[in-house]
This record gives structure tokens, sequence and C-alpha cells, in this order.
């Protein structure tokens, strides 16, 4: 692969770039809309557009493990998790709290000095794309050849989750 | 062959008795006390087993070493002896001990707690005497802050006036001194690889590169100071003293105090020897301070408690200036100073017990006066203590300071002329002392004829006195007794500084 | 244990068994304080026996490895001496079982008195220099409880005070002498240290000026004099025998034991000169103006004392000797005969004697002789012994003195003009007890018991035999000239030269006829009491100002410091810390947001700062 | 296509862990009484014990020639394990009174206390920061729901939430810092990362990736500036839940920052200074706001943020002198253990007195010693060694191990903040000891007498287990100091 | 394709998510925030997998885990939160401080 800076890019590069921009709109309209079921369609929508940076980078079982765990699962209980405490439909005031511009500092530094880094280091490198398939099957033989341990390491990580959600659920009534 | 169980069983049988106390029920609040006395007779019993064993000839070699290593990823060792220079403070602990339980018997300040209180002291007793017979810098260290708890526990609970401020400065104050120290003794251990005191005496503690060993010898003089107590170091001794039980102020004085010069002799002198030539003029410029500004500070204070425990700055002044003169004479003196401030203060604290325990209160502003007539006898006590305390030649308090000064005059170290002006201002410090002890007997001895008459010394007081009053005036009239048993220890431990000197 | 040990430790074992046993009864301590006393003068006798002039008997001490003490040394000094105090201390303490009838806490004045005189003879055969500060500073104990003996009264209690702290002063300066000495002669025995320090003028300089310095304290000599006039508050056998015969001399005794080292030191040896007369002269005048039986023999004691320091100046050991001995005869006597006035009078004040003659004869008598032997009227004893240091002080005149002639010449013209004021005093002293009319409170005075009017008779026979011993024939010259540190010369006598007589008696004549003149003057009786010179030069208000005061300021600024500064900082440590507890306890209000804020914040920092370390 | 060779054996003391847990929650429902559960838990940590001393040594889970395995127990992670076993059975002993008077559920409690130990066992044995990431997750997931598990205190939810979110922030800003380091090297498994570390200077991307990581770990050992929820979810959680976050989730954190500083071992110059002065900020503010503390259970908090403090000294003092060595793991593991002891001691004494008389502040232990004097003598003795005042011998020791490598490394400024943190913790523990013994004013000493028939036998049990244990390393400070030899 | 696209992409997602985490305060946004970070950190992740081309697919397991770990969170979190919706009916985040220091 040719050295080519930044500015010449080809097909691959302006898909990423456009579902790139898509997902960092919509995480800031996540972090700023007034109204708290709009900032979880937002979210929807950013991740649904990360899961398209990962078709594009080739990792496609990671993609649809993103659409089905994160697009399914965790946003469905966010929603629910709204109604259950009784979230106002409308836009409400106070969402965002006092101390923004610290924390506006705070974030601003953090991604400053992160980026800062990696474009000095990683300007020039480039990705290699063709050649590339992480395909279910891929990844099944991954990680069953060398992550088995933190594999079921999860299944106790998600079983103590379960038992641990259940138990705070039951009311203080009943034993 | 010298038997070498005597020494742990000197550590083991208080220690036995302390577990004792503390696990006896409430039944034994009655023999609490008797059982006190009972274990503590059986430890001066070992004592003077121990001093029969002792061979004065090689004072100057560690006798009756018993050795077995206990942590060895810390390098210690449960290296524990006795040579000339810790034996006179190992029998001085068990005397003063024995007559701290005697007198104990029947004058426990809180009748509810005999078996803490006796517990307590028991506990005390092992901190001190392993203080003196440890042989390895971390043990050393360990016993030393063995002592702290239960002397803190004595103050808080069984003192008096704003005892749990004084106890909980005591101990604070005395914290971060032996933390300080615990650091110079990493020092050393970490430069030599060594914790065994004797190795690093003759030879292996003078190897280390000068500016090492100054660190550390000013971090362990740092935290041994604030024990002697060196001025200024010294704010915590008036408040622990005044607020102290009579018992425990004795062993505060008459021992504790002892650790800090102890551990200047044993250790920081032989094992640090180009530092201490450099230290030296410091410590004795500190130390004749520490002289007159105690005699002047006992002068103006108000309590006859803190008149005795500014004595005792000024007394371990004397000593620490014999041991920064770093010569026979000197340190013999300082041991000398140890031992007869030991006996002296110790008798000074019980007859001021005594008194507060007769008119309740030990303040100028509220004690009777006319002592000589309403208490003929503890009057005479009184007396001769203050006048052994003001270095009374004939009476062991001379000899300490005497000597101290004829160490100074002819001092190991170059600066010769700087030593001769402090002896002058140290030899000062003798009228001074002389002058508040004369406020003292005048104020509280004598006086218009009293009306009441106080009930004099009672047989138990008699019982625990009377070894210190024939101590002070034996050792007085006859020094060379104690000095032939710490000469030639402090000969072994002078030559490993006279290497160092220019 | 040498002999000279045991007499120094049987009155030590009785002041110890009066301790012990005497509060018991009165005769049994009385007893113990006398055996031990005589049984000391036994011992003493019995020392004399084995001419120690001729062969002096050294002892050597215990703890030879380390710490030599108790090495003795008797010689014919030491011996006669030591004979003068067991005579005089048996005396007093014969003389105190009347004295101290009425007195409280007998047993324990009588102990002191036996501890007193062991102390002193440690002092006369101290063989090693430690034994002989012991004794010294055992002495300054013993007048200390004893001149406090009657501490009910504020002035008892105010005097012996001062007696021990202006003495304690002196002291110092003699154990820094001591120290001197044994640091630069590397030995504590006396023989050695002192011939060694003699071949070293430096260090006997220093060592000499340093333990004139005790010295002047324990002799009353200017400026540490102060102490003697008002430690008159003791009972008077304490004032005849420690502040009269025997502690105020041993200094003259030190300085004669290390003689040779105050040869080799000529300047010390002027300014004892000029000290002694200075004192000689002042006391005496002061002695004139006091209005107490007591205090004008205080007054005339530093005088006389002064007289001995001339004669050491001057080169002239043994006339210094022969005039402590002499004096110490005649003082006791007139310090117990005074004690027996008082006694019988109830007062000392001169206004409240007078016209005694009749009811008091022995007293009178004896006393009348212990004045004119004061005063030096021949054949008294005083007159050879003062005849003694006017001649020495004329050969110095003469320049064959170790000193200037200057010195000579001052000294004797001084001594002249001290012995017409002694004249005076003594005159005005016997006018006003003695003779005169008969005053109301004297009335109902009868003679004191035999137990002390006995004393005063034994003393009266050494105040007139003892001058004629020290003629060509007798035995003091060659004792009190035979000491271990000197080799024994020939004793020349110490014959009185016809100048210095004829001088003498006129300045007697001319004294005495002084006081008959002025004796109808009403203030002659009084004396200006209150006034300037009677205050002994207002030297008291100069010690005050220059000493006491500026030292308890001194004290107050220590005591300030410490509860202030010091305290402060120790407590402004856990205070700080406190604060620092609250200060930094409050961001934790709960908010779990600002927490993570911070920790987030704390992240980018450390990123921050690492790089930077990274990149240097 | 080979599956990795597992190798039981080695593998067990995690899985009888986890076993024992489901095995717990079986019995509760089988049984319907949570002391059954309980005994079954217990039962697997005992098992687990030895098992997990059997396999020292061992690895297992290697695929192919390289052998790079996924699980390596060395005798460093043994020891670690051994301190959460027997520590999580203590938590358990001590529980068992809450659980029986139904303030928690006993079956729930033992199934996430056994998880969350798996979880704390498995941490010491990864060989890569995937795995470590994930066992880290296992062991601080169920503590949340363990501290909000609390019957009738509203708050202990809010204690909960303050946790959680504390968590989640750091294992996001440590996954970012892993995925740095993952950037620079291409590898996650720690031998190749240690490879990679000892043979090139730490990039700038690197140093960041480290620093991130480290986050996770501070917030899991409570240092400085992740400290600020343990005084919170203490105070709300449980007695024995406390204990366990105090000692066991802080073990498997200090397991995680040996395992990263081995690896990084290379790049030493990045992590010591960080680790050097987070120990000495959170010596001082953990012991200077301990000071102010008037709740017994906020206050042993502010102390076991103060004795992390101690811990990270040795590994804060790593430089070119002194190396990732035993002679800095020994000092780290011989604190941790006597650290383990004197805490749990201290807060079982503190479950037993909460329940027991309600109390909760300093003040409602004035004159303990009268009350019940074992309790007051032991929670004195537990004191004095978190203060290392003898009687308290091994407290002593073990500091003065601790300060043996900073004063060895020359770095005075780290050796003489931990003095004089030491004498300021010295005061407050001080303050407590002497309420025990004080005499109490308040004349009700009767009615707390009463109420002392209602204590259960296993909590006496637990402090007299944590009694023992730390007698024993008083009298044989080897078997603390030397444990990792020993294994 | 540019390495740095993908690592830009993800140092932002980072940055808003913590933004949202610091200034939101109603506890599901927090939560959502969170969700963000852990999304930056799989971007990154994914992006060094396929640049590495690593035979062990590290980042792209772990990824795998980082989701199934959030979704475990999520539901544990939503039960924290549920609980203190009940205890106190807000789950605003600067509500909840009642456990906090005295100063005493």
């Amino acid at each position: 692969m040719s050295e080519r800076s930044l500015l010449s890019p080809t097909g691959v590069d302006i898909a990423f770039t456009l579902l790139g921009l898509v997902a960092v709109a919509a995480a800031l309209m996540v972090v700023t809309t007034k109204q708290i079921v709009h900032a979880a369609l937002w979210l929807v929508v950013s991740l649904g557009a990360v899961a398209g940076c990962y078709l594009v980078l080739t990792a496609e079982f990671v993609a649809w493990m993103q659409v089905l765990i994160y697009l399914g699962a965790v946003v469905v209980l966010l929603l629910f998790g709204m109604m259950l405490t009784r979230a106002p439909i409308g836009p409400s005031e106070e969402l965002t709290g006092a101390n923004r511009v610290v924390s506006l500092f705070a974030a601003l530094a953090i991604t400053a000095v992160l980026g800062v880094l990696i474009v000095d280091a990683f300007a020039t490198t480039m990705i290699d794309i063709d050649g590339q398939k992480s395909t279910a099957s891929v990844m099944g033989a991954s990680l069953f050849r060398y992550w088995v341990l933190p594999f079921e390491a999860l299944s106790v990580l998600l079983l103590s989750a379960l038992v641990g959600a259940i138990a705070l659920s039951q009311s203080d009534e009943e034993a | 062959m010298t038997s070498s169980w005597l020494l742990p069983a000197l550590l083991v049988v208080p220690l036995l008795g302390a577990l004792a106390m503390l696990l006896a029920g409430r039944g034994a609040e009655r023999w609490a006390t008797w059982f006190g006395v009972g274990v503590q007779s059986a430890g001066l019993l070992l004592t003077l087993l121990v001093m029969a064993q002792f061979s004065q000839t090689q004072s100057g070699s560690m006798q009756m070493v018993v050795e077995h290593s206990w942590i060895p990823e810390l390098l210690v060792d449960f290296r524990i002896g006795v040579d000339g220079i810790s034996l006179p403070l190992v029998v001085l602990t068990s005397l003063l001990g024995w007559c701290a339980a005697v007198y104990a018997v029947r004058r426990v300040a809180e009748p509810g707690r005999a078996r803490a209180f006796v517990g307590l002291l028991l506990l005390l007793q092992v901190g001190m005497l392993g203080t003196f017979m440890a042989l390895d810098l971390i043990l050393f260290f360990l016993f030393f802050e063995v002592v702290l708890a239960p002397m803190w526990f004595l103050i808080a609970f069984w003192g008096s006036g704003e005892r749990r401020r004084s106890a909980n400065t005591f101990i604070l104050y005395t914290v971060l001194g032996s933390v300080v120290m615990l650091l110079g003794f990493l020092v050393v251990i970490v430069e030599t690889g060594s914790a065994d005191m004797v190795a690093l005496a003759n030879g292996l503690g003078a190897q280390m590169s000068t500016s090492a060993q100054l660190t550390a010898a000013l971090l362990i003089l740092g935290g041994l100071a604030v024990k002697t107590p060196m001025w200024p170091l010294h704010t915590w001794l008036p408040d622990a003293h005044t607020a102290a039980p009579t018992v425990g102020s004795v062993l505060l004085a008459g021992v504790l105090l002892k650790m800090g010069t102890y551990g200047m002799v044993r250790i920081v002198v032989p094992t640090l020897p180009d530092a201490m030539v450099s230290i030296a003029p410091y410590l004795a410029a500190f130390a004749v301070i520490g002289i007159l500004y105690g005699a002047l500070a006992s002068y103006g204070q108000d309590d006859l408690k803190r008149v005795i425990a500014f004595s005792s700055v000024g007394h371990m002044g004397f000593v620490l200036l014999g041991i920064s003169t770093l010569s026979v004479v000197g340190i013999n003196a300082a041991l000398f100073g140890n031992i007869a401030h030991g006996l002296i203060t110790g008798l000074l604290f019980f007859v001021v017990g005594g008194i507060k325990q007769r008119t309740g209160s030990t303040a100028f502003a509220d004690l009777p006066r006319s002592l000589y007539a309403s208490a003929p006898r503890l009057g005479f006590l009184l007396g001769f203590a203050a006048v052994a305390s003001l270095g009374m030649p004939g009476l062991a308090g001379f000899w300490g300071e005497f000597l101290a000064l004829v160490g100074a005059y002819h001092p190991l170290v170059p600066e010769r002329l700087f030593y001769r002006v402090l002896l002058v201002l140290a030899a000062m410090g003798m009228v001074l002392a002389a002058a508040y002890f004369l406020k003292v007997l005048r104020r509280v001895g004598q006086g218009p004829a009293p009306e009441t008459l106080l009930d004099d010394v009672a047989t138990d007081e008699w019982l625990s006195w009377t070894p210190l009053v024939a101590l002070i005036v034996i050792l007085g009239v006859a020094p060379f007794l104690l000095l032939q048993v710490t000469e030639p220890a402090v000969r072994v431990v002078v030559e490993s500084v006279a290497g160092a000197l220019p | 244990m040498t002999a000279a040990l045991l007499m120094v430790l049987v009155p030590a074992v009785a002041a110890l068994l009066g301790l012990l046993l005497g509060g018991m009864s009165r005769p049994l301590a009385a007893a113990i304080a006398v055996g031990g006393t005589a049984s000391a003068l036994g011992v003493a006798l019995y020392l004399a026996l084995l001419e120690p002039w001729a062969e002096p008997l050294i002892g050597t001490g215990f703890g030879e490895g380390t710490l030599p003490l108790g090495a003795t040394v008797v010689d014919g000094l030491a011996s006669t001496v030591a004979l003068m105090v067991c005579f005089v201390s048996l005396l007093v303490q014969i003389y105190s079982i009347g004295y101290m009838r009425e007195e409280p806490r007998y047993s324990s004045y009588a102990a002191f008195i036996s501890l007193f005189t062991a102390a002193m003879l440690a002092v006369v055969v101290a063989g090693d220099l430690l034994l002989l500060v012991i004794g010294w500073e055992v002495m300054g104990l013993c007048s200390y409880l004893l001149i406090g003996q009657r501490w009910e009264q504020e002035e008892a209690r105010r005097a012996a005070v001062k007696a021990f702290l202006v003495t304690k002063i002196g002291d110092i300066g003699f154990i820094i002498g001591i120290v001197v000495l044994i640091g630069a002669t590397a030995t504590t025995l006396l023989p050695d240290a002192v011939r060694a320090a003699a071949d070293d003028p430096t260090v006997a300089t220093v060592a000499s000026g340093l333990i004139l310095l005790g010295v002047l304290g324990k002799s009353a000599q200017f400026p540490l004099h102060a102490w003697l006039p008002d430690a008159m508050a003791g009972p008077s056998p304490v004032s005849a025998l420690i502040h009269a015969a025997t502690m105020v001399a041993a200094g003259v005794y030190v300085v004669a034991r290390l003689y040779p080292m105050y040869l080799a030191a000529p300047a010390i040896l002027t300014a004892m000169a000029v000290i002694a007369c200075v004192t000689m002269l002042g006391a005496a005048v002061i002695a004139v103006v006091q209005d107490d039986l007591k205090r004008v023999l205080a007054w005339s004691t530093v005088s006389q004392l002064a007289y001995m320091v001339a004669a050491l100046a001057l080169g002239a050991r043994d006339a210094a000797i022969f005039h402590m001995l002499s004096h110490a005869f005649s003082k006791a006597l007139l310090f117990l005969a005074a004690g027996a006035v008082i006694h019988a009078v109830g007062s000392g004040a001169l206004r409240e004697l007078g016209g005694l003659r009749r009811s008091m004869p022995v007293t009178f008598i004896t006393m009348t002789i212990g004045l004119l032997a004061l005063v030096g009227v021949f054949p008294l004893a005083g007159f050879f012994s003062k005849e003694s240091v006017l001649v020495a002080a004329e050969h110095a005149a003469h320049g064959d003195a170790e000193v200037a002639s200057w010195v000579g010449w001052t000294v004797l013209v001084v001594s002249i003009l001290t012995i017409a004021v002694t004249a005076a005093y003594a005159q005005r002293l016997w006018l006003l007890t003695w003779s005169g009319p008969r005053r109301d409170s004297s009335s109902g005075v009868r003679e004191v018991p035999a137990v002390m009017f006995v004393p005063l008779v034994v003393l009266v026979v050494p105040a007139v035999v003892f001058g004629f011993s020290a003629l060509e024939r007798a035995w003091l010259p060659t004792w009190i000239q035979a000491t271990v540190t000197e080799p024994l010369g020939t004793a020349e006598a110490l014959r009185p030269e016809v100048a210095t007589v004829v001088l003498s008696v006129v300045a007697v004549i001319v004294g005495a006829g002084a006081a008959l003149v002025f004796r109808h003057r009403e203030t002659f009786a009084r004396g200006r009491a209150g006034s300037f010179v009677a205050a002994g030069f207002g030297f008291d208000a100069v010690y005050q100002g220059l000493v006491v005061r500026p030292f308890l300021v001194v004290v107050g600024w220590v005591t300030a410091f410490d509860r202030s500064a010091i305290q402060r900082s120790v407590s402004g440590v856990g205070v700080g810390t406190l604060r620092a507890g609250s200060l930094l306890q409050r961001p934790y209000r709960g908010d779990v947001q600002r927490y993570v804020s911070s920790a987030v914040t704390a992240v980018v920092v450390a990123i921050v700062v690492m790089l930077v370390a990274i990149a240097t | 296509m080979t599956i990795q060779s597992i190798d039981l054996l080695t593998l067990s003391p995690t899985l009888v862990v986890a076993v024992g847990a489901l095995l717990a929650l079986v019995a509760e429902l089988v049984t319907g009484r949570g002391q059954v559960a309980l005994g079954v838990g217990l039962t697997a940590l005992v098992v687990a014990t030895p098992l997990a001393v059997l396999a020292s040594g061992e690895q297992t889970l290697c695929n192919g020639a390289d052998a790079a395995c996924a699980y390596v127990v060395s005798p460093l992670a043994v020891a670690l394990q051994l301190i959460v076993l027997v520590s999580t059975a203590v938590v358990l002993l001590m529980a068992s009174g809450d659980v029986s008077d139904g303030t928690i559920p006993g079956g729930e409690f033992v199934f996430l206390i056994l998880c969350s130990a798996s979880g704390a066992v498995l941490v010491p044995a990864t060989t890569d920061l995937v795995t470590l990431i994930v066992a880290l997750e296992v062991v601080s997931l169920p503590t949340f729901a363990l501290v909000a598990l609390r019957r009738g205190e509203p708050r202990a939810a809010e204690a909960a939430l303050k946790a959680f979110i504390f968590s989640i922030v750091s294992v996001a800003v440590s996954l970012y810092g892993i995925s740095l380091l993952y950037g620079t090297t291409g590898v996650v498994s720690f031998e190749q990362l240690a490879a990679a570390a000892t043979l090139t200077d730490p990039t700038p991307l690197g140093t960041a990736g480290l620093v991130m990581v480290l986050a996770v770990i501070g917030f899991k050992i409570a240092a400085v500036p992740f400290h600020a929820w343990a005084p919170d979810t203490y105070q709300g959680a449980t007695a024995p839940v406390a204990a366990y976050l105090s000692v066991v989730s802080k073990t498997a954190g200090f397991a995680a920052l040996l395992l990263v500083t081995w690896t990084f071992a290379g790049w030493s110059e990045v992590w010591a200074p960080v680790v050097g002065v987070l120990a000495g900020l959170t010596m001082l503010i953990g012991n200077a706001v301990a000071l102010k503390q008037r709740h017994a259970v906020r206050l042993l908090a502010w102390s076991s943020i103060a004795q992390a403090g101690y811990i990270l000294v040795p590994l804060g003092a790593v430089t070119s002198s002194v190396v990732w060595g035993p002679e800095v793991t020994d000092a780290v593991i011989g604190y941790l253990v006597a650290y383990a002891a004197m805490n749990l001691g201290a807060f079982a004494v503190v479950s037993v007195v909460a329940r027991r008389d309600g109390a909760e502040s300093l003040a409602d232990y004035r004159g303990l010693a009268w009350r019940s004097p074992w309790l007051a003598v032991s929670l004195a003795f537990f004191l004095a060694s978190l203060a290392g005042l003898p009687p308290g011998l091994i407290g002593l020791l073990v500091k003065v191990r601790v300060l043996v490598v900073p004063v060895d490394a020359g770095l005075w400024w780290l050796a003489v903040v931990m003095a004089v943190a030491t004498v300021i913790g010295l005061a407050y523990y001080l303050v407590w000891a002497a309420l025990l013994f004080a005499r109490s004013e308040t004349a009700d000493d009767e009615g707390l007498t009463h109420r002392l028939a209602v204590r259960s036998w296993t909590s006496t049990v637990a402090v007299a287990v944590c009694v023992a244990l730390t007698v024993a390393f008083s009298l044989a400070p080897s078997l603390a100091l030397g444990l990792v030899d020993r294994l | 394709m540019h390495l740095s696209l993908p690592l830009l992409l993800s140092v932002s997602l980072f940055g808003i998510g913590v933004y949202g985490l610091l200034v939101r305060r109603n506890a599901i946004l927090i939560l959502m925030s969170v969700e963000l970070m852990l999304n930056g950190v799989n971007v990154s992740l994914v992006a060094f997998d396929v640049y590495w081309a690593d035979v062990l697919h590290a980042g792209q397991s772990m990824v795998i885990f980082v989701i199934t770990i959030a979704a475990a969170e999520i539901g544990l979190g939503l039960a924290i939160l549920l609980l203190l919706f009940r205890a106190r009916r807000t789950i605003a985040i600067d509500e909840a401080t009642e456990l906090h220091e005295e100063a005493s």
C-alpha cells in the first residue's frame, strides 16, 4: 500500500468518514438534548453508525454483535428504565447539571490529549483492509482457541448480574 | 559458662505475669497488687543472679548472649545480651520496678482496676528490660515501642489533671521520635546489610560512607533526643510527669528517659564514629542549653512535679554533655549520671507522690507549708532527695555531673576550647539547680509552725524507698563500685570512635 | 582504712546514729554527739603522738582502677588543725547541751554538727582532691542546715538560703578549679597534683585563681562576704564553731595545703592581698557601727580572716596558720560568751545590754580576756599571732617576699589602721555590755549554768597560753611548717619585732581611747543602725540588683518562652493537622459526579505530567 | 483445530468457588434457610484453599507449541489467592448474624460473594490484559449488588450507585488505556508486553495507556484520586460487605497492580513516580481526614484508604537501584496479609457491636470494655496493630518492612511522608481505643447488657479467627513477610 | 485506509461520553454516556485489531467481551437505579447525597 497523505482519500475513507461524522453528531445530540427519550433514540442512531464503521473495517462479526446486543438489548433496557422511573416526556430543563464548565474542560482536555497523541503516533500509518475477513467462523475459532478463560469468566459475570438484579428488585416486604 | 537461660527468663516472667493479669477474672482484684510484687521480686532475684554470673573483668564483651533468628526477612534475630553498659541499667529497671510494685500495693489510684494496673506495669517492665538487653537494631526498636502503649494507658486512665491530653502528647511525640529513629536504623541496615549491634559497633558501621553515617546519625539522634529529652524536644516531659500517676512518673523518669541516652552510647557512638565526631560539639551545645534552660525553667514553675520534670531536663543535659565528649571519662560519667538520676528522681517522685496523697495536690498555691514539722520523716526524705538531686558531693548525683565536667576538659574531639567554655556554663547550672531546690525546700519544707500534723511515712513506703536512699548514699561515697563495671565496656566504645578522629 | 579516715568516719557515723536514734530522747542524742566528737579528738591525739611532722602518714584510698577516692595525708599542719577542730567542736557540743535546752529538734541539730565536724576533718586530712571537694561541699550543706535550724523565723530561712547560694557561687569556681587541676595534671592525688601544677605557671594561675573564688566564698571575703553577718540568725554555738573557728578558716587551710601552686602564681597573690586589705578595713569599720552583739563579732571575724589571707598573700603561710589557730580559740570564746549573754538576757541588741558585770561574773571575765586577745594585747595569743603577720608584712615591704614591695607596705599600713579600729569596736562592745547603768530588762539576769560557762573557762587557757608556743624552743613552728608538699626546712620561730610592736601598741591605745571619748554620745550605744555603712556599704543592695533581680527576670523569660513558644509549636502541630483534616474533609459532600470529575481530571493531569517527564 | 488443553486441578480453586456459589443458591432455594447456604459457601472455600496451595507453580489453558498459557499460578498468585479465600470465609462468618436476622437474603448473598471471590481468585492467575479486565469486572459487579442488598436501609441504594458509577468510569478509562497499549505493541499477553517494554523506551501513547490502565486499579484499591466512593459505600453497606470490599476487592486490585507493574517493569520510570505520588497522597489524605471521623465504619473506611497508601509505598519506590522483585513484592504481600487479618478483625467487632447495640458513631463505643471486655480488648488489639503500636507487633513489623524499600531506594520524601502518616494515624486509633476503656457516663449500662444475649456464635468465631491470625503473625512474622517463599 | 480516522472517531466518542457523564443529572443519561465511552473503546480496539491483522484477534475478541460486560452492567445498574427510585422517588445524581462527610 503506497503511502498516501490524509487528504487523498479512497472510497473506503469517504464511507468511513461519513459514518463517523453521523456517529459523532448523534453522540453529541445524546448528551445535549433536553428530552430524555430523544437521547435514547439518538443513542440508537450513534450505535448504528458505529456498527456501520465496523462493517467498513471488515469486522463483520463484531458489527452484528453490536447491532444485536447494543441496539437490541442495551438501548431497550434503557428505555424500560426510563419508563419505570417515570421520566418526563416533554423537554425538561434540569437534565444538565451545575458544574458544566469543569466537565467541559475535563472532557475537552482528555479528548485533546489523546487526540494529539494518536495523530502524532499514527498520522501516516495505513490499514490494509482488503484480504482480511473476520467473519463469524474466524472469530469463533480464535475465541475458543485463545480466549476460553475470559469467555468462561464472563458466564460467571452474567449469572451474578442476573441474580443480583433479581435480588435487588424483590421489594422489601417478602422474605 | 554463663548460663544463658537467665536473660530470657528475666523477660518472660513479667510477660507471663502481664498475661495472667489480662486473663484473670474479677476475683483477682484483691490479690492483683500482691501478685505484682511477687513477679517483680522474682525479676529482682533473677537480676541478682545475672549480676552474680556477670564477670566484671570482661565487662567490655557481651555476656549471657542468647541468639536465634526470628524474622530473616527483616534481618531480625532475637539476640539479647548484657555488658558493662547495659547491666547497671537492667539492675536499675528491676529495682525501680520492684519499688513501684511495692508502693502500688495499697496505693493504686483506681481501686476497681488493680488487675489492669499491675498488668500494664509488668508489660512496661518487659519493654524496658528488653530495650536494655536487645542487641539487634529492629529488636531494640520493637522493645522501644512496647513501652509506649502501657505508659499511655497508665497516664490516660490513672493520671490526674489533663491526663488525656498529656498522654496523647507524650505518645505522639515519642512515636514520631521513634519512627525517625527507625528511619536512621534502616539507613544503617541498608548500608551495611546487618542489624547486629555488636558487629556494627566494632567496625562494620565505620565502613559506611561519611554522608550515610551523617544522615543515619542525625535521624537516630533526633529520635533518641526526643526520649532523653534534649532541649528543645522536651515539651512533652513536664505535661507527662504532671499528669502521670506516682508510679508512672517514677518509671517514666527513672527508666524511660535512660533509653535515649543508652541508645546513643550503645548504637550511635560506636556505629557511626565519623558522624559522631562532627555532631558531638552541637550535641554538647544543646546539652548545656538544656542544663541552663532546665534549671531556669524549673525555678519558675508553680507545681512540684513540673519542677522535678524540668530538673530531669537539666540532669539529662549533663548526661548528654558526658556523651558528647566521646572520652572514656565523659561516657563513664554519662552512664553513672543515668543510674544516679534514675535513683534520685525516682525517689523524688515517690516522695512527691506521698505528699500529693497526703495533701491532695502538688501545686505550690495550695500545698501546706512546713512539712519538716507536719511529717518530719517525709520532710527529711524530701530534703535528702532534693540535696542529692542538686548534686551534693558525697551523694550519687554529684559524680555524674563532676566527671562530665572532667570529661569536658579533655574531649576526644578537636574543639577543645569550645568544650571548656561549655564546661564553665554547665558548672553554673549547678548553682541554678541549688537555687530552685532550695526554693522548693523553703516553700514546702519550712514555714510557720503547722497546726495539723500529717501521717508520716508508712511501712510500705519505707520498704519501697529505703533501697533507693541506701544506693544513693553508697554510690555517692563509693562511685568506683559502678565505674569499675562500666569502664571496660566504655573503653571498647571509645576505641571504636578514636579510629575516626583526625 | 587509715586512722585519718577513721577520724573522719567516727563523727559521720555519730551523725547518722543521731538522726536515726536521736529522736527518742535528748540525753541519748547529746551522748552520741559528744561521744562521737570526743573519740574523734582521741584519734586526733593518737595521730599527733605519731609525730606526723617528722614523717607524714600517707593513706591510699579505694577503687584504685577507675576513680581512687579516700586517700588521706596527715602531716604536721593537718594534725595541728585537726586537733584544733576536734577541741573546739567538743566544747561547742557540750555548750550546746545547755544552750539548746528549750529549742525543738535538738537531735537533728547535734547530728548536723557531728556531720559538720566530719566534713571539716575530711577537708583537713584530704589526700585526694575528690575527698577535698566532698568535705568542702558537705560543710556548706551543714552550714545551710544549721543556720536554718530555727526555720520558723523568716530571717533564718532567708539567711540559710543566702548562705548556701553565695558560698555555692564560690564553690562553682572551686569545682572548676579542681576540674582544671585534675584535667591538667591527670591525677586526683593532692600532693602530686600540687607539685605538677607548681611547675606549669599557666595551670597554677588558672587553678589557684578559680580555687580562690571558693575560698573567698567560704571565708566570707569581699565580694562574697555578705552571707556571714546574716548567718548570725543561726544559734550562737553554730556561729562559734562554723562561722568563727572552722568553716570560715577552711579556705585559708586549703590555700595553705595547695601553697606551692599559689607561690607559682604571683598575680593571684597580689589579688589576694588587695582583697584582704579591702575586707580587713571595711569589715572593721562596719563592726564599729553595728547595734547587735553577734553582728559586731561577725564583722570582726570577716576582718580577722582578712589578716590570714593577707599573710598568705605575703608568702607567710606559718603566720597565717598561727593567726588562724589563735583567732579560732579567741573568737570561739567570744561567740560562746555572747551566746551566754543572749541566753541570759534574751536578746543580743546592744541597747538592751549594760551593767551586767555583777550579775554574770564568769562570762564577764572570760569575755574580757577574749576581747583583749582579739585586740592583741600582750601576753595573749592574739598579740603574737598578729605580730607575726605584721612582721611578715614588714619583710614583704623590704622586698624579700614573692610579691612586690608596695603590696607589703599597703598591707602593713592597713593592718595597723585595722588594729586601731578593732580596739575601738572591742572597747565599745565591752563598755555597752558590761559597764554603764543596769537596764530594766536585764534586772532578773543570772549567770548561765555550769555546762555553758565551763567551756568558756576552758577556752580562756589557749587564748592566754597559745601565744608563747610560737617562740624559739616552742613546738608550733616545727609542727605547722612540716607539710607534705614542701621539704622540711628549719622552722624559724615567729618572733615579734620591736618596730611592729610599738606601732600596734600605739594603734590599740588610740582606738580604745577614741571609744572611751565618744562613750557618752547617744549614737554610741545605738550606732547608726539603718545607715549606709551599717548595711555593709550598701553591698546587699548591689548584690540584689546585680545578681538576684536579673536572675529572676531571666527565669521569667524562660518560663514564658517554654509555656508559650515551644508549647504552642507542639500543640500547634496537632491543631494544624486537625485543621488540615477538616480542610481535606470539606470536598466530600456526597455528590458522586464531583468525585468522578476530580478523578478524571487527575488522570488527565497524570498523563500530561508523565508525558513531560518521559520527554525530558 | 486444537482446543486448549485444560488441566482442571490447577483451575480448581476458581472452579470450586464458582460451583460453590451455585450450590449455595440452590441449597437456599431447596431448604429455604440462609444458614445452609452459608455452610455450603464455607465448605467450598475450605475445599478451595488446599487446592490453591497444590496448584502452586502450575499453569494451564496453554495452546500449542509456544505454550503461552492463559492461567498461570505463580507462588505470588497463590499467596494472593489464599488471602482472598481466607478473608471471604471470615466475611461469611461475620455475615451469619445479619443473614439470620433477615437484613441480608442468605442465598443470594453467599452466591454473589462467592462469584466475586472466584473472580478475585482468578485475577492473580491471569496472563493477559483482556482476562485481567474481565476478572476485575467479575470481582466488582457482584459487590454493587451486595452493597445494595441491605433491607431496611434506604441509603444502601445510594451507596451502591456511587460505587457502580465510579467503577464503570474507571473501567472505561482503563479499557481505553488497554486499547492504546494494544495499539502501540500489537499484543495483550503480559509476557509479550514485558518483552516489548524492555526493548523499547516508553512511547508517548504507551505512557498515556499505562497511566489510564492504573485507573481501574486505583478504583479497586481506593487510592487517592479514586477513593471518594469508599467512605460513603462502606457506610451505606452492611459491615461484612464493607469488610469484603476493604479486604478482598482491594487484594484483587493489588494483584492487578503487581501484574501490571511486573509486565511494565521496563517502563518503571513511567508508573513508579505516579504510584509513589499516589501512595503519598493516599497516606496523608487518608490519615488526615480519618482524624475528623465520628462514625465507626467511616473511620475504618478512611483508615483502610490510608493502609492502601502504605501498601503502595514499596511499588512507588521502584527505581533504577531497587528493581521490581522479591524485595518489593514480599513487602506488599506481607503488608497485605497482615492488613487483611487486622482489618477483618476490626470490621468483625464493629459488625457485632453495630448489630447488637445499633452503635453507629464512635460515642456509642464509650465504655464497651465494661459491657463486653473481650470484644473491647480484641478491638483495641486490632486498632493497635493497624496503628503499628505494640502489642500489635505485626502491624509495626510490616510497616518497618515497607519502610526499608524507599530508604534502600534513597527516596527520602516517601519514607518521611510514611513516617509522618503513621504518627497521624496513631492519633485517631488512640482516640477510639481510649473511648473503649473510658468510664461511660451514661447510666444505661444495664440497658445494653441485656441485648448481649442476642449475639450469634459465628461472629465470635470470626473475631476469634482474626485475633488468632494477628497474634500468630505477631509471634512469627515470617509467616506473613515470607509467605511467598513458603508457597 | 488511514488508521487515524477510526482512532479520531473513538477519541471523540470517548470525549463526548466523558462530557455527558460529568454534566448529566439524570442517572440513566449517565449510563448512556458510559455506553458511548465504551463504544469509543470498541472502535479503537477494532481499528488496532485490523491494523495489526492480529492472528489471535485479541482486539475483536475483547470488543465482544466489552459489549457483554456493558450489557451486564446496564442490567445491574438499572436494578440499582430502580431500588434508588423506589426509596427516594428521584434518580437525579446530585440529590443522592445522604452519605457524606459531616464537618465535625
